[in-house]
């Protein structure tokens, strides 16, 4: 390693709002990316002391730990009530969930939906990774055609099991949403991008707009069987054509 | 001398060889080195050419990695 | 008469197979056998384990708070275990990657350079092997043919008939070393 | 503010809310419990306080979570059906120690059963309907005025020993109006801290709440110590109410509108002569298991009445033991018991209590 | 076919399922039971079945519901969380008097709680976690063989009695292996056929499933039929093992994971002149209230064990009636006891009954 | 009364398929409307013998009373999922739920939405009438800005309870469904317009087509406080105009 | 002499009166008859007038009514 | 002394309000009291009913299988209730839609042609008010003058305090016509 010269100042560091704790995930998940974006947000807008993350059951369940804020574990799938349950009683906290796909468009579809329609002053943060991460595998709503997981073993089969959903895309469709965008981090123009949705998705709660919603294509190198790298072009190439990356509602 | 130097927290990265992917100078590669949990990790292989330039921390998932950069009196602040 | 190994290395040093290897083996042999393996999200931290029970009558708990042998195949492994494995028992450890000494006086130790013989047989993959040959020749449970056959079944079961021989040299391996 | 007022319970039971500070309010519409909610929404609000409907029972309950975890007092109710789909959010308040104040306005089951009253939940009310273990304070008023007191009181021991507090009645009591006098309403502001709600992590570390331990030794201590506070709970929280048992030879186990039926059978029996008793169990968890006993070494007859199949029957015989004989009556599927229709069954161990008195 | 193979309990308890005709399964993934339903993915097609991954535990039992009402033979499983998930369906099928088969890995509760095994949902199981008169017949394998049996049980006794039944093994039996002889497999073809399903109203009049009944005459009668059902199940089926009881002053009462590693403890404890013995229930409910009483008639201690803070306990205590001691040990979190740890508790009660034994 | 001539032919009589049992519905409430035109469908398409109806809870949980059909009751909000189980195990029958605004679009939002994203070969008649009437008139998520229910005494009001969900538009946006429909019945013309549509739904299930929903716009006079006379009038004039009649998929 | 008749079940119906306004011709009316339920029944008031176009039978929510129509050659079957 | 009665009628007839006010009456008069309304989509069949138990004791049950009196406002309130009443009870019922004879001898009748009456002091929403009245008259349950009270007070609370004077005529109407 070279050594540092006094001409040299540090330009990027662990951000405040992050605690000092090694993630669990596996090595290249994009959940880690995520949070590490999040937690520059929340510093960038000056929030961490009000605000309070809400963790789903996923891959994610420490999400709560990986924030120098209050945190909360929500059963799975209900994070969006939890949420509003939080919000409605204290408007001044800046309340956020992080959720897997499974965790919001499978078994929490209707409390994901409804937070929605109800445009809680709430931020979404969506981890679309095609996968059960945590339970090791298995299909999620929004596995691809085709796409191989331990609950469609023959890959996913649209006669059996449906298409990938399109959860943003629905959300859309409601009439409170102020924010409703598709993001990903395959690479350094997308993160720049997710980071910068992500810092509206905040701003525009703190400046008690409403409800917004931020998915994010994610990887799950484990569950794919992919190197990260790999992983990566399989959602630039492959996963973006499914789920179109861009601002689905913007009524900030 | 180069404009941008990096500090990997060895026994946090995992190996994943994002941030090689990212440097848009080639400057990283696996060291061949294995770390406490047996992840291989990653080092500056060409030091010299790194311009301080941010990517491969931003990629990095398990954030482990600084980054300073020379200073340059008509850029402040950072893109980070 | 009751044995119980755990098997503990990281996530891709194929413990759990070479735990399923023994059970079989194990069972062939005509033991009653058990096998429980380390789950769920523990697995993300990058480490893996599993409990392998030989008996001659019913097997009580599959799982073992002193098993009388560990099988140790990186650093992190044999802090956890090293405490837990009863007096007299059998420790094989994988001495490519575990430098320091095993503190217990009251225990078997067998140091393997794993990863050396397994890329002397020619594949990482293979080090689960070396360590199992060494163990069963440590402990004389069940016989290396009848460990052999076992993982032929497994790896030809899982479409990975290929690797057999492999394997079979990587068990041979480990076993000679002790 | 004292006047007496004619308000049907479930009014009563959401007013008493609303003047125990509590000041937010989740729920899902269900007969027999709808009037609590829409109550709600009109007084919440000019309570200055929070009420959502939410999409179903499992949001309700979830909202509750996350309310009570931001450190408010917070309700909510419902009957049968949704109080089914509640177990999962009531199992995760017990295992995060949430306070939260839940009133099930029961009726007839299994299923969608019906919507007349019923007392067939009292299983998954003491028993924790949910998974893992957990228990619930059970507080089961018999008028509305006890209603009203006991909803006041659930919100102090939800906060006390920070776990959810059930108040259980039946169709009767939601449906039917009494005169109540209520109690005057608690200040929210005045109400203890709570130093562990999630207020933003401001001059101290981060509050966190969860349930979630994957070291089965750190989720064990943590259950222990709960079991501690719950057996805190047993010695301090036991309520009940005795009635005419002094010389009593048969006592009538009952509790909510079976309990106050039941009293007027217990004075229809002592006008022919019968010594008869009641024990109302006023508190359902922690179960009066003491007096019973005691009684039960002094009685020939513990005869439990219920609006189902037989469930605190189980804690009944816990307590009794075998000491005396402890026979079953039960009503379901909306069925109320009267009171000569308890005391036609009282009177078939009366006579072999005669019988048994000639001999001494 | 007769082969002995080396099976997890997941998978054998899924194989067991299909071979006993079952041809649908609904479930939701969740840790310790994720491998049953990822064997029925890639099973259930090969055999001619149907398998839907839901939604939800809520979806999956009521595609049970709906597929038991057209006459399948119908599987779910869960654990924890999904199983409280899945509790107003169970009480929908108990009240439309549908079989059904679940299954539930038990992890740690409550809450999120942990993966690890736990027995921790006893009540759940027993006492009807969910709303109204239900009770379902519980089966708790105690091996991996014994779990192949029971599932294949359960299918019948859900046929013969319209009810659910309940499936009840921990994370323990779900994850380890352990050698199997699987019986031959049942043609569904051969089954008795369900005169009540909904095949389609063709030459007879519509058949109606549900749990809905307005009127309280009506619901009751429904009832109190059920009750007689329940009855039945109670004289017929109960199932229960007794191991070293014979001339034993302590008996070990425990069930699943902790009876077989009990049994151990029992021999332990019998080399160093302990009159130990283990009364194993097999089926939770109906639970072996007779043999248990039998029992107290004789023996000084009854221990119960179990992997939570004591609910078995209770059925054990009214068996009992206070005839015996009834101490408990219990371990939770996930927390597995051993057969020494067991040992030294039986220890506490071993000392005195030695005292006692001089006296006479 | 006239009395008939011998020239006269019955020109409209009960369907076969409707049970002769009263309708415990309130005077010109459309759920007993809509009953009869299924069950002249069912008559039209000759499949009264292997139809199954699924019931939901709400003014219409005896649903399975009315027709001549084998039926079933479900939980609340989980008809979707019910008929997935039956139509899966034998999907020789013609299997359809009937469903209110309160259990298809707010307790059954997930069980509906992937029902619906599974394409399972069903037809689902969603009855939206913008309140629950069966427990007495509380607010639904279909509810209309400013309307009055018992449980938004004060008319509902878009910042606290968020806005009428548009719950077809949603189904629409996957790609599973094959027929998504919005009907009324507030005259003549849409009366048979609807009646076109349900039977278009279960010819695509009788020709295995997939998914269909026909939504209708229906009244509650009773929770509305209208007459049966003014509550048309109010379909006709106010609610098209949030939920526009029309079909939003028809792939068949 | 009219073209159609329409029978309405009384006790069947409930008063709503979508069927008076659903008929073309302005046949029907309240009766100020109440049946057994309460209600005060339709009934054709003006029944000469009937077509037999069975608009009020496809808006009654309770199929209370039958409808007979005269055999007109040209024109088979019903639009029910 | 307990008093319970049943007031049964269809859904428009105001059964619902006339037991409320009754049992404020009854409270207002220094009596224990309970009001337990039919509930739920029973209503949807078009009837209604409500019981009120009035008593100088605590009420057991404000269900009422024998009640002391019935209130029946239509044919199907009769002909569901008129086994109930006990031995000695009293039924009021309304003569102008009521054609049939009451088959019970033990209790005492008293038929009042409601609709007429209420059409006489203006409007047939009254009719409730009308069998209230008649009700208290019989009974002699509570003074008028309580009842009126009541009623007024009910009826101000929920914004309708323009009806009270012909809600009270209607009172009146009913009380004297016994
Ligand atoms: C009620 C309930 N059901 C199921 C589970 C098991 N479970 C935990 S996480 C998970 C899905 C995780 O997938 P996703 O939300 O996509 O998150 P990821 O792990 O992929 O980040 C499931 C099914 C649970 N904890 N609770
Ligand atoms: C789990 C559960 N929650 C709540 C209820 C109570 N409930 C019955 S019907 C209904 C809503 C009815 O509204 P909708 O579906 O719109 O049907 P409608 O009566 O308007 O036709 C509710 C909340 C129930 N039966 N079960
Ligand atoms: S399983 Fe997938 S989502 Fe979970 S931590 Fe690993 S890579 Fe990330
Ligand atoms: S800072 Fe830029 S140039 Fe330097 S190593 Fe990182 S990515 Fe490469
Ligand atoms: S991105 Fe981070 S964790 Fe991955 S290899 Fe580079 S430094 Fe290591
Ligand atoms: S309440 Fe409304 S939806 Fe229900 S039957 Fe009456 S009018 Fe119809
Ligand atoms: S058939 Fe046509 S014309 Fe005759 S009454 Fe009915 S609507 Fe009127
Ligand atoms: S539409 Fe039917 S129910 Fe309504 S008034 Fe006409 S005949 Fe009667
Ligand atoms: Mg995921
Ligand atoms: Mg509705």
């Amino acid at each position: 390693m070279p050594v540092m010269t006094q001409k040299m100042t540090k330009v990027f560091e662990r951000p405040r709002s992050l605690a000092d704790i090694e993630f669990t995930y596996c090595p290249g998940c994009h959940h880690g990316l995520i949070t590490r974006i999040i937690a520059q947000v929340i510093d960038e807008l000056g929030i961490q002391e009000r605000t309070v993350v809400v963790g789903p059951v996923g891959c994610s369940v420490f999400v709560y730990q990986w924030f120098r804020c209050d945190g909360i574990q929500s059963a799975h799938g209900r994070a969006c009530a939890v949420a509003t349950g939080i919000k409605r009683v204290n408007p001044d906290l800046i309340v956020f969930t992080y959720q897997g796909d499974g965790d919001l468009a499978a078994i929490g579809t209707a409390e994901s939906i409804h937070a929605a329609n109800r445009g809680e002053n709430i931020t979404v943060i969506f981890i679309n990774n095609q996968i059960y991460g945590m339970t090791g595998g298995q299909m999620a709503p929004t596995t691809l055609i085709g796409q191989w997981a331990t609950s469609c073993p023959d890959g996913r089969d649209a006669g059996l099991a449906g298409y990938p959903i399109r959860f943003s895309e629905m959300v859309a469709q409601l009439d409170a949403p102020v924010y409703v965008t598709r993001q990903s981090l395959y690479d350094q123009k997308r993160i720049m991008a997710t980071s910068r949705a992500i810092k509206k998705a905040f701003q525009y709660q703190v400046e008690c707009k409403g409800y917004s919603l931020v998915e994010i294509l994610a990887n799950c190198p484990t569950s794919w069987h992919m190197t990260p790298t790999q992983a990566n072009k399989h959602i630039a190439d492959v996963v973006t054509s499914v789920f179109p990356l861009g601002d689905l509602v913007d009524r900030g | 001398m180069p404009k941008g130097m990096i500090l990997i927290d060895k026994e946090r990265c995992k190996g994943c060889g994002l941030c090689i992917d990212a440097c848009p100078q080639h400057v990283l590669s696996y060291s061949g080195e294995y770390n406490q949990k047996g992840y291989n990790v990653t080092w500056m292989e060409d030091p010299d050419r790194c311009t301080g330039c941010a990517f491969c921390t931003l990629t990095c998932p398990d954030v482990t990695i600084e980054v300073y950069r020379e200073i340059s009196p008509g850029r402040g602040g950072n893109n980070a | 008469m009751e044995k119980s190994v755990i098997l503990a290395g990281f996530g891709g040093q194929g413990v759990i197979l070479a735990g399923k290897v023994l059970a079989q083996a194990g069972m062939d042999h005509g033991l009653e056998v058990t096998w429980f393996p380390s789950y769920g999200p523990e697995m993300r931290g990058g480490t893996a384990n599993c409990t392998v029970v030989l008996s001659d009558e019913p097997v009580a708990s599959p799982l073992a708070d002193d098993p009388t042998a560990l099988i140790a195949m990186n650093p992190p492994s044999l802090d956890k275990f090293e405490s837990t494995v009863a007096r007299g028992g059998t420790i094989v450890l994988n001495s490519s990657l575990i430098e320091r000494p095993v503190m217990r006086a009251d225990v078997k130790v067998v140091p393997i350079p794993m990863n050396e013989m397994a890329a002397k047989v020619g594949s990482d993959l293979v080090i689960n092997m070396v360590a199992l040959g060494a163990y069963i020749k440590a402990t004389g449970i069940t016989p290396l043919a009848t460990v052999k056959t076992a993982m032929a079944q497994m790896l030809e079961k899982d479409g990975k008939g290929k690797f057999v021989p492999m394997n079979e040299q990587a068990l041979e391996e480990g076993y000679n070393a002790v | 503010m004292r006047d007496k007022i004619l308000i049907a319970g479930n009014d009563a039971i959401a007013e008493a809310g609303i003047r125990a500070g509590c000041r937010s309010y989740f729920g899902y519409p269900i007969t027999p419990q709808n009037e609590l909610l829409e109550y709600m929404s009109a007084h919440m609000p000019k309570a200055g306080g929070v009420f959502v409907q939410a999409e179903s029972e499992i949001g309700a309950i979830n909202m509750c979570y996350g309310a009570s975890a931001a450190g408010a007092r917070t309700m909510t109710s419902s009957s049968g059906p949704g109080m089914s789909l509640k177990l999962e959010g009531i199992s995760y308040l017990a295992g995060s120690d949430l306070p939260c104040v839940i009133v099930n306005v029961a009726r007839g089951g299994p299923g969608l059963g019906n919507i007349a009253p019923g007392q067939g939940d009292y299983f998954q009310a003491t028993k924790g309907g949910g998974h893992g273990d957990y228990r619930m304070i059970v507080l089961a008023p018999a008028t509305i005025p006890e209603a009203t007191e006991l909803t006041m009181l659930a919100f102090d021991l939800a906060d006390k020993y920070r776990t959810p507090v059930l108040v259980l009645v039946d169709g009767v009591l939601g449906q039917m109006m009494e005169p109540v006098e209520f109690r005057d309403p608690v200040d929210p502001a005045t109400l203890p801290p709570k130093p562990w709600a999630l207020t933003g992590a401001q001059g101290r570390p981060p509050n966190i709440v969860t349930s979630f331990f994957l070291d089965p030794q750190e989720l064990s201590e943590l259950n222990l110590k709960r079991q501690d506070r719950y057996r805190r709970i047993v010695t301090q929280e036991v309520r009940y109410e005795e009635f005419e048992t002094g010389d009593a030879t048969i006592v009538i186990a009952a509790y909510g509108t079976v309990a106050r039926i039941a009293r007027t059978t217990v004075k229809l029996a002592r006008n022919e002569g019968i010594k008869l008793g009641l024990l109302r169990p006023i508190t359902l968890w922690p179960f009066p298991y003491a007096p019973l006993r005691a009684l039960s070494n002094r009685v020939k007859v513990i005869l439990t009445v219920e609006m189902s199949a037989g469930q605190m029957l189980e804690d009944v015989r816990l307590a009794v033991a075998e000491r005396a004989e402890t026979p079953f009556y039960g009503e379901m599927g909306g069925i109320v018991p009267t009171p000569r229709g308890i005391l036609m069954e009282v009177k078939k161990y009366a006579s072999y209590d005669a019988e048994d008195d000639q001999g001494f």
